[in-house]
């Protein structure tokens, strides 16, 4: 099993994908109890409301049992008192979802994202960082201009901030409380939730942006098919031409960023505006998608993390200072290099990279 | 070697955090154990100083208030 | 003693309101909060049936369960309780409780900002000392260290919420059900008591066959 | 299940309930916001330090003055507990109030109370606001080129007794009309009667004329007194019980407590009403009725009880006149008419009386659904002679039991301000007015010469239903000298009174109003939409802020306490008579027999327990005599001695007393009488409060006795056969004078037993003898003095069936009645087949939250928040044929082309032709919000559209009580 999984790793970008199934598979454990609950629900629908009681008082007085069927029939009834569904007596939705949520996406999402952080830590070991096989040449090329360094940054930072606070909301009780106690951990929640919920939009935000940004780098080009082929050389060692961005990276933006970052935003905007009149439901939906969706991201962001900065030397001060030496460009992404140099323009959205000449 | 050794350390704790679940922070409710966090007992207050046996006497002949048929019968 | 709940009989509930500004009076609850309401089914045609109800005082309590500070805790007599200063206003505890109980002063406000969870105390304050102001203005009065009973059941226009000790409640109960004859529901009950959560599904399965074995008498 | 809502598997009724359901919480964002700070805070608008103060573990408690509320430890120093009696309605529950430093900090339930038990509702679960008092009116007002301006008690009260000392020198004492109020205690009502008595006018009433004048006139006459025979406690003996025209569980909710538990016992619970009422979902049969058609429905269940032979025919025989007459009309009433006029299936109604007729004793609740017609008294009547044929009157767990209104509107009623009689019922006629004279230590000649003339003195005065027209109608055509050019709203709504419309024209046309209030009231506000000056705001305190007595429906009276004293610069209402009978000169004789002491601000303040010790002096008719304050203070504090099924204390200092001394307590205090809990009731001695029916008619009428029957005396009676009312002749006749003492046989001579101001001739009659001051007579069946002597069927003025109208028309115009002009069969053929153009029959009735016209519920936060919203019931079928949709505003449009707007509630609680609107709403005019027309900080927070901005007219025959439970109206989208 466990060489199974490594195997399944052998590409820096790729091993993700392992996850992505899982939450599929997690998703449909959700799907399932609905499922199955439907036609019970349908048929007790039939029997339920007034004529059904109106009958039954008829036939036996003080039988109200179409009355108690109804409670936890879920509807909303007469109530005077105002406010999110207060004319529901009783949901029995929100068992399921304290049930998924407090259960496997708890359990699974814990245990994954430590297994993820081992296995990275583990790769990193075995395998070392990636590093260049020539020398430096000392010759600097623009590969992210200001704005594109400005629009990641301000991802990664508010990614960083909501991963942290939503992981102490998540796990925080069962790690940070043990250590800090009830008192202060409140005190940083407090603080945490209210950081989560602003910084939220922020994020979405800047995912757009980076979105519309990096969207033509980030398309089929044919020489992925080679790199998926050679599984981007990443175990051995062997330098797989590849654009702008390889598919690796095309990986992260397309499923991690664009999927599930818009995913993820986007049901953090459901429960971040309750005013919009979303019912509980919706929100436990919701609240179940987000997590998930956020636990693989960071699964996945670990990995973009890896890479980005322990994994492949050079790839950080790419994005520290959007200048990387020829040589890191011609062995990591030959086309682009040849691109630039070349002269092709159009490579990022308004700025022809140009090359610079920096001490190395 | 190292490799072996790091798939053991991930397999153990793999297994060793499968544990931290749902972790059931109030378990069922049991009679006559306090669960709770610091906070004083109702008969702990200025009104019945302790006394538990007072305050359950009292609350019990409260009780009877709801029950008309007490009174009417 | 003194395992506390609530009961509302339905045959006896006419949809006063008298519960729900009891409990505004009792704990000055501001407006737009209201730890009890008052639900009619079949509002309008014979078979009308009313319910008050609030934070039942689960015995497995799902806010409990879902609250990422832990902010809960559980008394001696089974109230649910909750430390306003750890609440982070989520609303997970909303979306949890099967009644609606939790409230927020802000309500669903944008970026979450509820405010701090509020809810039924069954009149037993908060985690402050017993009676202190404090208390009260976090939680409201403390009726159950005064050897009182929540407001909303005690003032009850025909008694038809119950509050306090369950074998009490239930004595008094079975004893209306059984001058009846019939009826013997006790709403909510189920959900809210069922025990663990095994337990409340292998209950409700149980009622459910009653159920349908009492339609197949008919 | 999570994903259960976004499936279409489940069909229409989920989807439908899933919108409700959204729809609902959508709306709880947007449409129902109240304020503009909430609806910023909630969309988000207002971030910052104001949301992170919101995060905040304090902002929970909302009231500013919470701290001061701080929870009290139990018994610590400075709390004291006041009991005193919820303000709401006719129940009577008892309330205690912990008060801290002056502040009313908590409000506990009374166990004790054995009417309540502790019971609230909404409304008297919550009357501590009356503590805070937030939207009171602060300090006394007044209108200043159309807006209020705040001014000093002195420039008030100099003001407004200049304007009316100068109408009443222009124009006569009875241009000005005096509006009291049964919120008023006993003491203040009956101080306020008196007050207007010596200003000189019979221009005076108060709400029991629109809510039960036509039961206490209807009931009164057929067996004696009008009011509810038994008790809410007694119902528990009841084993069926017929609500109609009542709707209990949201009007007197607490009474449900005692219905209830009758039912719970076996009782069959039976409501029959146009409307699905909180009360019909808990009875046992429902039936719908057509509003206003009351008396066929009743002849109907009669026809099936005599035809079946389940009358009680010697019950009939023994003491009941004229039935004859009656099941000769009756039997008229066969079922397939019945059916056709009410709408009730024949079935049902068998079902109906044969469940009265074979559960006995059964009992009948009626309300205003009755008593608001213009047959409103021929209904109360004909519900009367109901339980006369079952022999259900005089019962115990039988009787009719009419449940009243206010919390004092019974006390008002007996010893208020009434246009057609002095405290006590006893008229205006000369003699009443010398023994009444005589009580108060005046000298009569002094009083007649404070009226326009005798005549005047003794001429019924305007009702309070019809001011407007004593204002508007030509002068020729009223019956006295000048209309009415001043108005005293003193404790009353003016949206509980019809015709809107013509009430602001009325305002308009007045030279002074004046409106004493706790709360400035839709009077401030409409008059300030019409008016630029002449109005004038006097802050009064409610009864709260003062001590007093207050007469349950049951007759019984109950002392509250002071709790608090008065918020801001209110006053009690009897400091303001004082103050008032200074500035008119008559303050002596106001108070002759009471002490006057200073209050805290050095005010003049009647002794309230003198007041109460003067009512027990005079009002001997019905037993108002033995309720001393020191005996009603004693039932307070040893309620718990009381028996809850009969009432009755078992040992303790009130052994043997009925709670509350239920009118009538004959007597003097030292007589002792327990007090009546069940009207003419037989199987008890009158020294335990038993009795029979009253002779009040004469002994004979056209040649037939009208006493009872030999046997059915009172137990333990001397006399065993019917006997007249005693005087001091009789009492000589029997040999029964010379047991009266010296000094009472000084007063007694020459005097009944109601003007008998030694209490000698009752003493004698019920201690020695067991028998029944009041005589021992039948009920009559037929009341001969009205105008239909047997009840009879009319249609309503604005009936949605022109067939009928022929058939069941309306009487005849009347010339001079209560002093007005008044319409019936001419407005009614007017306006025929007015029901093409409005096809829809609109009644109104009450909510659980709010009580009377709402001002004082509608300002109390926790009150308001449950009913934010003036509404409309209205049938789905009707509101698919106008277009609407369930919360759509919609516009209400009567024949009297009043435009109301107000929310739909589409719902199956009215049937298809039925809207339904609560009364208790104002602050909306056609349309249009009146908060500008408010005093700063004193609007309702709540306001919306009055109903009875578009009442149409239409008024009882006997008493003017107003029609507003069937007119016409129709429905479209706004």
């Amino acid at each position: 099993m466990t060489t199974s999984l490594f195997k399944a790793r052998a590409g820096s970008d790729t091993w993700p994908w392992l996850f992505c199934l899982l939450a599929v598979c997690c998703a449909l454990a959700v799907a399932r109890p609905a499922l199955a609950e439907e036609p019970a629900a349908v048929a007790r629908s039939a029997e339920t409301g007034a004529a059904a009681q109106q009958k039954r008082q008829q036939e036996q007085p003080l039988n109200n049992a179409p009355v108690w069927r109804e409670v936890r029939s879920g509807d909303a009834h007469f109530t005077t008192v105002r406010g999110p569904e207060t004319g529901v007596l009783i949901q029995s939705e929100g068992q399921t979802w304290r049930a998924l949520r407090n259960g496997p996406v708890t359990l699974y999402g814990g245990v994954l994202l430590l297994a993820v952080i081992a296995a990275i830590l583990a790769f990193y070991k075995i395998k070392g960082p990636l590093t260049l096989h020539d020398a430096p040449s000392g010759r600097m090329i623009e590969r992210f201009n200001r704005f594109e360094r400005i629009v990641h940054w301000g991802t990664a930072g508010t990614f960083l901030i909501l991963a942290i606070t939503g992981l102490a909301i998540l796990f925080g009780k069962h790690v940070i409380v043990p250590i800090f106690g009830h008192t202060l951990f409140g005190y940083l929640l407090i603080v945490g939730k209210n950081v989560h919920n602003y910084v939220g939009p922020v994020f979405l935000g800047f995912t757009l942006v980076m979105i519309v940004m990096w969207a033509r780098d980030n398309l089929w080009h044919n020489c992925d098919a080679e790199w998926i082929r050679k599984g981007g050389g990443l175990a051995t060692g062997e330098h797989v031409p590849s654009g702008r961005f390889n598919f690796g990276e095309k990986t992260w933006f397309w499923i991690g960023v664009t999927v599930l970052g818009l995913t993820v935003a986007g049901s953090g905007l459901v429960l971040d505006f309750p005013n919009f009149g979303q019912v509980r439901q919706t929100m436990q939906t919701f609240n179940l998608i987000h997590v998930i969706g956020a636990l693989v991201l960071l699964m996945l962001s670990l990995g973009h993390i890896y890479m980005g900065t322990i994994g492949a030397h050079g790839a950080y001060d790419s994005m520290k200072t959007g200048y990387v030496d020829e040589t890191w460009a011609r062995t990591h992404h030959e086309l682009w290099y040849k691109e630039v140099k070349a002269g092709k323009p159009g490579q990022s959205p308004g700025h022809a990279p140009a090359a610079r000449e920096v001490a190395p | 070697m190292n490799t072996r050794i790091l798939t053991l350390l991930a397999v153990a704790g793999t297994l060793g955090l499968a544990a931290c679940g749902e972790r059931p922070q109030i378990v069922e409710y049991k009679q006559g154990q306090y669960q709770g966090k610091a906070d004083t007992r109702p008969w702990e207050g200025p009104a019945f100083k302790g006394d538990k046996v007072a305050w359950e006497n009292a609350l019990r002949n409260r009780n009877q208030s709801q029950n008309e048929y007490k009174r009417v019968e | 003693m003194a395992r506390m709940k609530f009961l509302c009989d339905a045959e006896r509930c006419i949809e006063c309101n008298g519960c729900v500004t009891a409990c505004k009076n009792e704990h000055e609850v501001p407006w737009g909060v209201n730890r009890r309401r008052v639900v009619t089914m079949n509002d309008g045609v014979p078979g009308e049936r009313s319910i008050s109800v609030s934070c039942m005082h689960c015995a497995d309590a799902p806010c409990m369960a879902v609250c990422p500070t832990d902010c809960f805790y559980k008394t001696e007599e089974g109230v649910v309780l909750h430390d306003k200063d750890l609440c982070i206003g989520c609303g997970y505890c909303f979306f949890a409780c099967p009644f609606g109980a939790p409230q927020f002063p802000n309500g669903p406000a944008a970026f979450g900002a509820r405010g701090k969870m509020d809810k039924c105390t069954f009149c037993a304050g908060g985690p402050e000392a017993d009676g202190s102001e404090e208390e009260f203005k976090k939680y409201g009065r403390n009726r159950l260290s005064e050897g009182k009973l929540p407001a909303c059941a005690e003032m009850c226009s025909t008694k038809a919420l119950l509050a306090g000790d369950s074998s009490v409640v239930s004595d008094i109960f079975r004893d209306r059900v059984l001058r009846r004859g019939k009826g013997a529901e006790a709403w909510g009950w189920s959900t809210a008591y069922g025990g663990g959560k095994q337990e409340q599904t292998r209950e409700r399965k149980q009622e459910r066959t009653q159920e349908q074995a009492q339609e197949g008498k008919q | 299940m999570l994903t259960r809502k976004s499936s279409t598997a489940g069909g229409n009724q989920r989807l439908r309930s899933t919108a409700a359901r959204a729809a609902q919480t959508k709306l709880g964002d947007f449409a129902r916001t109240m304020d503009r700070r909430a609806f910023l805070k909630r969309s988000g608008l207002v971030a910052g330090a104001g949301a992170l103060a919101t995060q905040l573990p304090y902002n929970m408690i909302g009231s500013a003055d919470a701290a001061d509320a701080a929870n009290p430890p139990a018994g610590a120093g400075g709390t004291e507990i006041k009991r005193t009696v919820c303000t709401h309605c006719s129940v009577g529950c008892a309330v205690d109030a912990v008060v801290k430093n002056g502040v009313w900090v908590r409000q506990e339930p009374v166990f004790d109370s054995p009417i309540n038990l502790g019971a609230h509702c909404a409304k008297g679960a919550s009357v501590r606001e009356h503590g805070h008092g937030d939207y009171r009116l602060k300090y006394p007002m007044k209108l200043v080129d159309g807006k209020y301006q705040k001014i000093s008690w002195e420039q008030a009260m100099n003001e407004v007794s200049e304007r009316l000392l100068k109408l009443r020198k222009e124009a006569g004492p009875d241009s000005v009309y005096w509006i009291g109020s049964s919120k008023h205690s006993n003491e203040q009502a009956y101080l306020l009667r008196k007050f207007v008595s010596f200003w000189g006018t019979n221009n005076c009433d108060h709400q029991a004329r629109i809510c039960h004048s036509t039961t206490v006139a209807g009931v009164a006459n057929t067996w004696g007194y009008g009011a509810m025979t038994n008790s809410y406690n007694d119902m528990q003996n009841s084993k069926a019980m017929l609500f109609i025209g009542s709707n209990a569980a949201e009007a007197h909710p607490v009474s449900l407590l005692h219905v209830l538990h009758g039912k719970e016992n076996g009782a069959k619970m039976i409501v029959v009403d146009p409307r699905f009422t909180r009360t019909a979902a808990k009875a046992d049969i429902f039936s719908r009725i057509r509003s206003g058609t009351d008396i066929p429905f009743i002849w109907g269940m009669l026809y099936h009880i005599f035809k079946n032979g389940w009358e009680d025919k010697e019950y009939l025989k023994a003491r009941v006149h004229g039935i004859d007459k009656v099941k000769e009309e009756i039997m008229k009433w066969t079922p397939d008419k019945v059916q056709d006029v009410t709408g009730i299936p024949e079935a049902e109604v068998y079902k109906i009386a044969e469940t009265l007729a074979k559960n006995k004793p059964s009992t009948v609740v009626w309300c205003m659904g009755q008593t608001q017609h213009t047959v409103g008294n021929a209904n109360v009547r004909a519900m009367c002679i109901l339980q006369l044929v079952l022999g259900n009157v005089g019962v115990s767990g039988g009787g009719t039991n009419i449940f009243r209104g206010h919390d004092n509107v019974q006390g008002a009623t007996d010893v208020g301000p009434n246009p057609d009689s002095l405290p006590g019922y006893y008229g205006l006629a000369a003699g009443s007015w010398k023994h009444w004279c005589a009580v108060w230590g005046v000298d009569y000649e002094w009083v007649k010469g404070r009226y326009a003339s005798q005549a005047m003195m003794e001429k019924s005065g305007i009702t309070v239903s019809r001011w407007i027209d004593g204002v508007l109608e030509n002068n020729e055509a009223i019956d006295q000298d000048s209309n009415i050019k001043a108005v005293v709203y003193w404790g009353h709504a003016p949206n509980s009174q019809t015709r809107g419309l013509d009430m602001v024209e009325a305002m308009k046309a007045l030279d002074t109003l004046v409106v004493i209030d706790p709360y400035p009231s839709a009077t401030a506000a409409m008059s300030a939409m019409v008016r630029k000056e002449g109005v004038y705001l006097l802050p009064a305190c409610t009864q709260f802020e003062t001590s007093g007595s207050a007469t349950a429906s049951n007759r019984s009276l109950q002392w509250r306490e002071k709790v608090i004293e008065p918020l801001f610069e209110s006053k009690t209402d009897h400091t303001l008579m004082y103050a008032f009978a200074k500035k008119f000169g008559f303050e002596q004789a106001l108070c002759k027999n009471i002490k006057v002491e200073k209050d805290k601000q050095g005010w003049d303040e009647p002794n309230v327990e003198d007041i109460l010790r003067e009512i027990n002096r005079g009002t001997w008719t019905i037993g108002y005599t033995g309720q001393s304050p020191e005996r009603l203070k004693l039932h307070m504090k040893n309620m718990h001695t009381f028996d809850v099924k009969t009432l009755r204390a078992k040992g303790g200092p009130c052994d043997g007393d009925y709670f509350g001394l239920p009118w009538p307590c004959y007597g003097s205090p030292e007589l002792k009488h327990p007090g009546t809990p069940n009207l003419y009731d037989t199987s008890k001695h009158v020294m335990d409060g038993g009795g029979n029916f009253r002779a009040n008619f004469g002994v004979e009428k056209d040649g037939v006795s009208l006493l009872a029957e030999d046997g059915s005396a009172s137990k333990g009676a001397d006399l065993q056969m019917g006997y007249p009312e005693f005087d001091h002749v009789l009492m000589k006749k029997l040999g029964w004078w010379d047991e009266l003492t010296e000094d009472e046989k000084k007063l007694a001579e020459g005097k009944n037993w109601k003007t008998d101001r030694s209490g000698g001739i009752i003493r004698v009659v019920m201690k020695n003898h067991g028998c029944h001051p009041f005589g021992n007579a039948k009920a009559r069946a037929v009341v001969w003095n009205f105008p239909d002597p047997v009840p009879l069927h009319r249609e309503p003025m604005y009936s949605p069936r022109p067939d009928l109208v022929e058939k069941y028309p309306q009487p005849d115009d009347k010339k001079a009645f209560w002093r007005l002009p008044t319409l019936y069969k001419s407005l009614q053929t007017k306006v025929k087949d007015i029901s093409k153009d409005y096809p829809l029959v609109m009644t109104s009735g009450r909510l659980v939250e709010y009580e009377g016209g709402g001002e004082e519920t509608r300002s109390n936060p926790w009150l308001a928040e449950l009913q934010q919203e003036m509404f409309a019931e209205v049938n789905p079928r009707d509101a698919n044929n106008a277009g609407f949709r369930n919360n759509d505003y919609i516009w209400v449009e009567t024949p009297t082309k009043a435009k109301l707007k107000v929310r739909a509630q589409v719902t199956e609680r009215v049937a298809a032709g039925t809207v339904f609107l609560p009364f208790h709403f104002s602050g909306w005019w056609q349309g249009k919000d009146m908060l500008e027309y408010y005093p700063e900080g004193a609007a309702p927070i709540v306001r919306g559209e009055s109903v009875n901005q578009a009442t149409t007219y239409g008024y009882d025959s006997v008493t003017m009580m107003q029609e507003t439970k069937t007119t016409l109206c129709r429905v479209s989208k706004a």
